[in-house]
């Protein structure tokens, strides 16, 4: 509760430290400051200190298992900040605008971390989604950057439009929007609770990008600014991510076992085309979008087999994710040309960017010593101990053999491929951060204990 | 305590070494390293030998059961001397070529003996995939980096191969883990974990596949010969002579006594599969005019006559195979240490278009005949100890029905072996010069040190093996109990 | 909820109808004679004459014009969309005529023992249902002045409809500080609190002066004309429109605001009550049907004030600026109706204590 | 006599029957809408030029199609509307019940109103409807 | 009156919608199409509240009441919906002068 009051609050803060100030140091400041507190708040929350005492009357739930989500959120999005905060001015003048809509972007990633009625869900995933109809916009001359804009509201308000219907039937069968409610009884699936819970299934399918909803993403990422793209790609991706779990968890559990051969086979598809599109895509930032399909499509792991290693595992693969492709993401904004070619030579003039880049990559690849292994294992054990789904496990396996061609060939350009790297200005502040991430992700890697601990804690 | 020095000595020299600078400051760095190595290696097989020394236990991962659990026993011992004595050798040999970005190289060859010794030290599940990945890593970028102009797409398609393969054995780990008692990564849980057959059967297979990319096996094979050829000579050496070993390693440590129903199962088909190997890889090696390609395929058939050997088993197969472990190493570093000397002269590697040298590098031709001999198993020398006692391994063959048939396939590609490795001896060294091979200078001393030291080990181990049957026994009857025990009486 | 037609109340069908077709021919008659009070008063003002030639005083003139507007030629320019430019007219009429359904005309009449009550439908949501209508009004500007493909036309549009809207948050907001007062949003229920006790204006004079001015801008009457400027845009959104389409637009002007001051009289002042008279003691003197004839009458007597007001100040104040009528709205309106609400409220519950 | 008889659907004020009047009157202006209309059609002359039938632009020659897009601060002025109207509408179920709701509600509808002058303030500072430019 | 008949008209109402979102090129029209959507949902949300309402009142007075919560909230969120997705609109028709999505293709390879 007091994340999503204080980010809401600072949204409005935001708002206006753009009309008292016109310094663009002093906006990106205040954003920090805010960043700071949410995630002071949130890790106050998580010691039991409450700011607000406010009547919920059951709609939100929080445990830890979404608190310790919210830190990772706001702590990924710090990072984010911090690293590519500066990116922002190139997009456009209203830098305030853009870090308001991101503050009530994470008031509704903590809305939809903890819901725990329908309405809240709907309210959390909107209040997401809106404000980045908006950002992926914000380049306003760019046309690529307004198609994608409208294509992305498009879809998105399309696949509202799902989730409204499917929320609808579930509360007509039901008469309750209150998760508990919904799950109680026999788990029986009445023509009008499986097509609710179909539809809830595509539209969150959508809001995740998994195949066959995936169709906006890559389009989208890539037309959005880069700034946004990995905003989008990471903290929105991994808080649709969680609202889908517990959404299905909580409400659907119990009928576990009539949705899982649906969700099975959306996961294997996820994983097939994101990995399969990514390797044929020659812009690094597309690649990206597809190896985000990828990766969601390894998050659905979660979903499918769907047990406390996949909970805890879903918290690991968000952070692991997110860390490793915000400082993917922030190299790529430095440079002026995306494709693959781009990147040639470039671990001989940035040898720390070049460095920090693989890192970031190994991990995405799931290479062990990186964060993004342990994620990547959590969510194999989940489904192998799940042990209905060996042939989806054998797929994300092989997906996962496929994903290491494209990862790999940035780091082949970067280091084995003879190019003029392009000019890059890079402050030694950036490059420091860039080396402080990837030390996460290998410390995470090495040690997950101290995560891992967290995520004993509440299971 | 040996053990973690084992790891963490090469582990940290080599993450030092990325930020030396100067060709010749990191070459000593590397070399002192390595030689620091092999002393605590040689300490942990004589003076430092007893037990509280050879295992260390430390937590790790709690929570999911993995420990940070390193030990040595005496099949650990052999691959970790290899490996210790490996490096320094490839590192003398290679002293005199030069390496563009020398320190990268350097740092990469040190990481990757790191990953390689924690892969045989390793007694926790978790801990040997994460080693078996830190050995692969460094190896793709040295190959890549430094090797021949399809370097690129080469390397990839072996590293997606070695990766594929880890995957699914990082399933099958998986699925290990989750049916041990104890929810542990710890090779005694791996033991003790309960499966039906069924369950073993393909789990078998998740872990053999990734043990067959590694050695290679007939049908996973074919990302090695290019690898071979494309790579630095140096990376060739530590891929063949000791990387390999990581796969027959696997077989012997975490497949065959984990899984025995299903070893037993599968002995004849992997057994098949291997004899395939053995000839097919034989009969492309005599077509080889590229010196690399044709030790590539040469050790191709070597690796698939010691895998034949694990899978239809018996105490003189295993004892067999872990002393043809070392000496495949041993001699095939040799093999690609001449090659690397005539490459770097003569610019060819093709036996075509050499011829003679003997007349130029007498030095050179001896020792390449020694280590050949040794290579096709004369007595006499190191391989015919080992190849002797696969054989007769097979023969006997309490396993399968028809170990004499696989016996003398190998015996076949034994044949097959000599006729080309002579064959190559033959054009390359005797017969006459021809301008090329004319400019030939012989060898330097620190090739001479390397290569003579190989020779004397060749011959040490191959008058007197007795060491290093000892050693491994104790190995042999731990694997051999828990896969008799296990078999279906 | 019926199972035949035969149990349906047929005869409540019948006095529906007669109320409709009543109350509607009455705007309609009173919306021609305000054309005709329109430019009596101006030419009082101006101190001229006005109509005076048709009929007594000109009292036939709006006749006459409404027969010019029938016999006039349709003109469809050949650029525009011509079903739209049909539509936008007659939605226009079609908003001005829906909105007097839920406006009480008086009390109940009795009419040989039925007792019928002299309003079209006294439904729960009467105020909502106003705003509903009001604002389909501004389809048919946007939809008539876009169709006509002129520019002219487009920008008085433009501007009629964002003028429209913009009053009407200040109108929506004046009024829940009136809904707070009441407690309904039903019509009769507003009145009939209004009947023996205090009118509402008295407790909220600045509502109903933000609501008078919104009133007048929504019925885009000076000083709010701006879609009508002719010095700046013609003759404004319905520049291309001729015959009767032309008179759809200028009558749905005039029924409009023949309503809203309709809704005045009704929400601020008492609607059909007769001041200073005890209604309840009067209905038993003179009897119901007679007391609804003397409601009614005061209604329109207090509709008629007010729309002599809409023309006294359409006479006196000149135009505004269209960046003044828009601060007006927005920066000066709706604050000040958003105070009022809050004072309202505040001080309702101060006082219930 | 039995059909002078009050209705019961007359009687009771909850009734959705009560819309049914309103659809009566709907009918009604539609039926004379378009009959007027059709009387106007049918009454008119019709004797259509070529120059009649032009766009009216006081004389001058017009330029091109009007449907171009035009000064965006009319659109802004739309979304505001549609924006701020959504949150007045939340008043209304406010102002019904605030008595009931007493002071508790009204905090809440005053933390509401907080955030509506904070938006309004803010489109204000941002020049949203600044005309003069 | 049943509810079947709600939900039926509501289905309608939304395939209507799906079928506008998927048949045509006019970004407006997709727009209001998904409005439809929007509204065959409020519809049914409000009929469903009105089933459980009856169902449950005699236990309890608010019963059923949540359904009609929600459609006030989905009706804000769709006045949001529509500022954002006008103006993102407006934007593309001032960049390319057309609303089809046909035009759409720039992001394709």
């Amino acid at each position: 509760m007091n994340a999503i009051v204080i980010s809401a609050i600072w949204g409005v803060v935001m708002m206006f430290s753009g009309i008292f100030s016109k310094n663009n140091t002093v906006i990106r400041g205040t954003a920090l400051t805010g960043l700071a507190l949410l995630i002071l708040v949130n890790i106050l929350e998580m010691n039991g200190v409450l700011l607000f005492k406010v009547n919920l009357h059951g709609m939100l739930y929080f445990d830890s298992f979404n608190l310790l989500f919210n830190t990772i959120a706001f702590g990924s999005t710090f990072l984010y900040a911090i690293l590519s905060g500066r990116d922002m001015e190139k997009v456009g003048r209203s830098v305030s605008d853009y870090f308001a809509l991101i503050f009530f972007i994470l008031c509704g990633v903590a809305i939809s971390s903890s819901f725990n009625t329908l309405l809240m869900l709907f309210l959390g995933i909107e209040i997401m989604s809106i404000p980045l109809y908006i950002l992926t916009g914000t380049d306003k001359r760019n046309l690529k950057s307004n198609e994608a804009s409208l294509k992305y509201f498009l879809m998105g308000s399309f696949s509202t439009g799902l989730m409204l219907m499917g929320i609808t039937l579930i509360y007509g069968a039901k008469g309750s929007f209150n998760l508990e409610t919904i799950s109680l009884g026999t788990g029986a699936l009445t023509p009008m609770v499986s097509a609710g819970l179909l539809l809830l299934l595509f539209s969150m399918s959508f809001k995740v990008s998994a195949a066959p909803f995936h169709f906006w993403t890559p389009d989208v990422y890539d037309g959005a600014p880069t700034v946004f793209t990995s905003f989008m790609a990471t903290i929105i991706k991994s808080a649709a991510f969680i609202a889908f779990l517990r959404l299905f968890d909580d409400a659907f559990g119990e009928m576990h076992p009539h949705w899982q051969l649906v969700v099975s086979i959306v996961t294997a598809a996820t994983l097939l085309i994101g990995n399969i599109t990514a390797v044929f895509q020659q812009s690094v930032k597309r690649m990206l979008a597809y190896s985000s399909i990828a990766q969601a499509g390894f998050m659905m792991f979660a979903l499918v087999a769907l047990n406390n290693l996949g909970r805890q595992g879903l918290i690991f693969y968000t952070a692991a994710y997110s860390v490793a492709t915000i400082g993917v993401f922030a190299v790529l904004i430095k440079m002026k040309d995306y494709t693959f070619e781009g990147f040639n030579g470039l671990a001989k003039r940035q040898p720390v960017l070049a460095a920090t880049t693989a890192i970031f990559l190994l991990s995405l690849a799931g290479i062990p010593g990186t964060a993004g292994f342990m994620a990547k294992f959590y969510m194999l054990a989940a489904a192998v101990s799940n042990g209905h789904v060996m042939w989806l496990v054998i797929v994300g396996v092989l997906c996962a053999a496929i994903s290491v061609y494209y990862y790999f060939r940035v780091i082949q350009a970067m280091y084995f491929k003879e190019g003029d790297a392009q000019e890059m200005e890079v402050s030694s502040i950036f490059k420091a951060l860039l080396v402080i991430m990837a030390a996460i992700v290998v410390l995470l890697g090495l040690f997950p204990q101290w995560l891992l601990d967290k995520l004993n804690y509440f299971f | 305590m040996i053990p973690v020095l084992l790891i963490v000595i090469p582990l940290l020299s080599g993450l030092a070494a990325f930020f030396l600078k100067g060709e010749k400051g990191v070459k000593t760095w590397a070399l002192l390293s390595t030689v620091i190595t092999l002393a605590v290696s040689l300490l942990g097989l004589t003076v430092l030998n007893k037990a509280a020394n050879l295992h260390t236990e430390v937590e790790w991962l709690p929570l999911l059961g993995s420990k940070f659990s390193v030990g040595l026993d005496g099949m650990g011992q052999v691959l970790c001397l290899l490996t210790a004595v490996a490096f320094p050798m490839i590192f003398v040999a290679t002293w005199n070529s030069s390496y563009k970005n020398a320190h990268n190289f350097y740092a990469f060859m040190l990481l990757s003996q790191a990953g390689l010794m924690g892969v045989f030290l390793a007694y926790d599940a978790l801990l040997f995939y994460f080693f078996w990945e830190l050995a692969l890593i460094p190896a793709y970028f040295l190959c890549s980096q430094w090797g021949g102009e399809k370097r690129i797409a080469v390397t990839f398609k072996f590293f997606i191969y070695t990766f594929i393969g880890s995957l699914l054995m990082l399933v099958g780990i998986i699925y290990l883990y989750l049916h041990t008692p104890d929810q542990s990564f710890a090779l005694e849980s791996f033991y003790k974990a309960v499966l039906t057959s069924k369950e073993q059967g393909w789990i078998f297979w998740l872990f053999f596949i990734a043990f067959a990319i590694k050695m290679p096996v007939f049908p996973f094979h074919t990302w090695q010969p290019d690898t071979y050829e494309q790579s630095p000579t140096a990376v060739t050496m530590v891929l063949s002579g000791v990387m390999v070993k990581m796969g027959l390693f696997g077989v012997l440590r975490w497949l065959a006594p984990v899984l025995p129903m299903a070893t037993w199962l599968n002995g004849d088909t992997v057994a098949l599969l291997c004899v395939i190997g053995m000839i097919y890889a034989s009969l492309i090696a005599m077509q080889q005019d590229d010196l690399k390609r044709l030790i590539a395929y040469s050790s191709i058939a070597h690796m698939g006559l010691m895998c034949m050997a694990i899978f239809v088993t018996s105490d003189q197969g295993l004892q067999g195979v872990m002393i043809q472990m070392f000496n495949h190493g041993i001699n095939i570093i040799g093999m690609w240490i001449v090659v690397e000397l005539i490459e770097r002269q003569m610019h060819t590697r093709k036996i075509s278009e050499l011829g003679g040298l003997a007349q130029k590098a007498p030095g050179l031709a001896i020792m390449l005949v020694v280590v050949a001999l040794a290579n096709v198993a004369l007595p006499l020398t190191n391989a015919f100890i080992g190849e002797f006692l696969l054989f007769s391994g097979v023969f006997n063959s309490t396993v399968s029905k028809v170990g004499y048939v696989f016996a003398a396939a190998g015996g076949v590609t034994i044949i097959l072996s000599a006729v080309y490795t002579l064959n190559m001896i033959q054009r390359v060294f005797f017969g006459n010069t021809n301008t090329l091979t004319g400019a030939m200078r012989d060898i330097k001393f620190n090739e001479r040190f390397v290569l003579g030291v190989l020779v004397i080990v060749i011959l040490v181990i191959g008058v007197y093996p007795r060491p290093f049957l000892e050693l491994t026994q104790g190995s042999v009857d731990t694997i051999l109990s828990r896969m008799i025990i296990k078999h279906p009486s | 909820m019926y199972s035949t037609l035969l149990a349906f109340d047929w005869l409540f069908l019948i006095e529906k109808l007669v109320l409709i077709v009543g109350i509607v021919s009455i705007s309609l008659v009173i919306a021609m004679y305000e054309t005709w009070a329109e430019r009596k008063v101006a030419a009082f003002m101006q101190d001229r004459r006005g109509p005076n030639r048709a009929g007594p005083m000109g009292l036939l003139q709006p006749l006459a014009d409404g027969l010019k507007l029938f016999m006039k030629e349709e003109i469809i320019p050949n650029t525009s969309n011509r079903m739209l430019f049909i539509l936008g007219p007659c939605l226009a009429m079609l908003a001005a005529m829906m909105t007097s359904a839920v406006i009480p005309w008086g009390g109940k009449i009795d009419f040989f023992g039925r007792e019928v009550n002299l309003q079209i439908a006294d439904i729960n949501i009467g105020i909502l249902y106003i705003f509903a209508v009001v604002s389909m009004g501004v389809f048919g500007i946007m939809i008539g002045g876009w169709a006509s493909n002129n520019k002219f036309s487009l920008m008085a549009a433009l501007r009629g409809a964002s003028q429209a809207i913009s009053y009407e948050l200040p109108m929506g907001l004046s009024l829940i500080a009136l809904l707070m007062l009441t407690g309904s949003l039903k019509m009769s229920a507003i009145v009939g609190q209004q009947l023996d006790g205090t009118w509402n204006v008295v407790y909220q004079p600045l509502g109903f002066l933000i609501f008078l001015i919104c009133a007048f801008a929504e019925c885009n009457r000076t000083p709010f004309d701006l879609p009508e400027a002719e010095n700046e845009l013609n003759f404004g959104y319905h520049q291309e429109y001729s015959s009767m389409k032309l008179g759809f637009y200028l009558f749905a002007e005039y029924i409009n605001m023949f309503i809203s001051s309709a809704v005045m009289a009704t929400l601020y002042f008492g609607g059909y009550d007769i001041p200073g008279v005890n209604d309840a003691h009067l209905t038993e003197t003179v009897g119901v049907n007679l007391m609804a004839l003397f409601q009614a009458l005061t209604l329109f007597a207090k509709i008629g004030f007010f729309i002599f007001l809409f023309m006294w100040v359409r006479w006196t104040i000149p135009r505004f600026r269209y960046d003044q009528l828009m601060n007006l709205g927005w920066k000066k309106l709706v604050p000040l109706a958003l105070a009022n609400m809050i004072i309202t409220a505040a001080v309702v519950l101060w006082l219930k204590k | 006599m039995y059909l002078l008889q009050v209705s019961s659907v007359a009687q009771n004020p909850d009734n959705s029957f009560w819309y049914f009047p309103i659809g009566l009157q709907l009918l009604f202006a539609i039926v004379f809408v378009g009959a007027m209309m059709g009387v106007t059609h049918w009454l008119g002359p019709k004797r259509n030029t070529a120059d009649k039938l032009e766009n009216f632009a006081s004389g001058i020659k017009s330029h091109g199609d009007a449907r171009q897009p035009m000064a965006i601060k009319y659109f802004l002025v739309a979304i505001l509307f549609v924006l701020f109207d959504v949150e007045v509408i939340f008043f209304y179920p406010y102002a019904v019940n605030f008595r009931a709701l007493d002071w508790d509600g009204f905090w809440a509808v005053l933390m509401f109103v907080g955030f509506f002058l904070c938006g309004f303030i803010y489109i204000i500072k941002k020049g949203a409807l600044t005309w003069e430019d | 009156m049943n509810i079947e008949y709600y939900i039926v008209l509501s289905i309608a109402l939304f395939c209507i919608g799906i079928a506008g979102v998927l048949t045509r090129r006019n970004a407006i029209i997709i727009f209001m199409c998904i409005e439809l959507m929007l509204n065959a949902v409020n519809l049914l949300l409000v009929a469903f509240s009105k089933m459980h309402h009856l169902k449950g009142v005699a236990a309890n007075p608010n019963a059923g009441i949540d359904g009609q919560l929600f459609v006030f909230f989905i009706m804000v969120v769709a006045a949001a919906e529509v500022s954002v997705g006008l103006a993102i609109i407006v934007m593309m028709y001032r960049n390319v002068h057309s609303v089809d999505v046909n035009f759409l293709n720039r992001l394709k390879h």
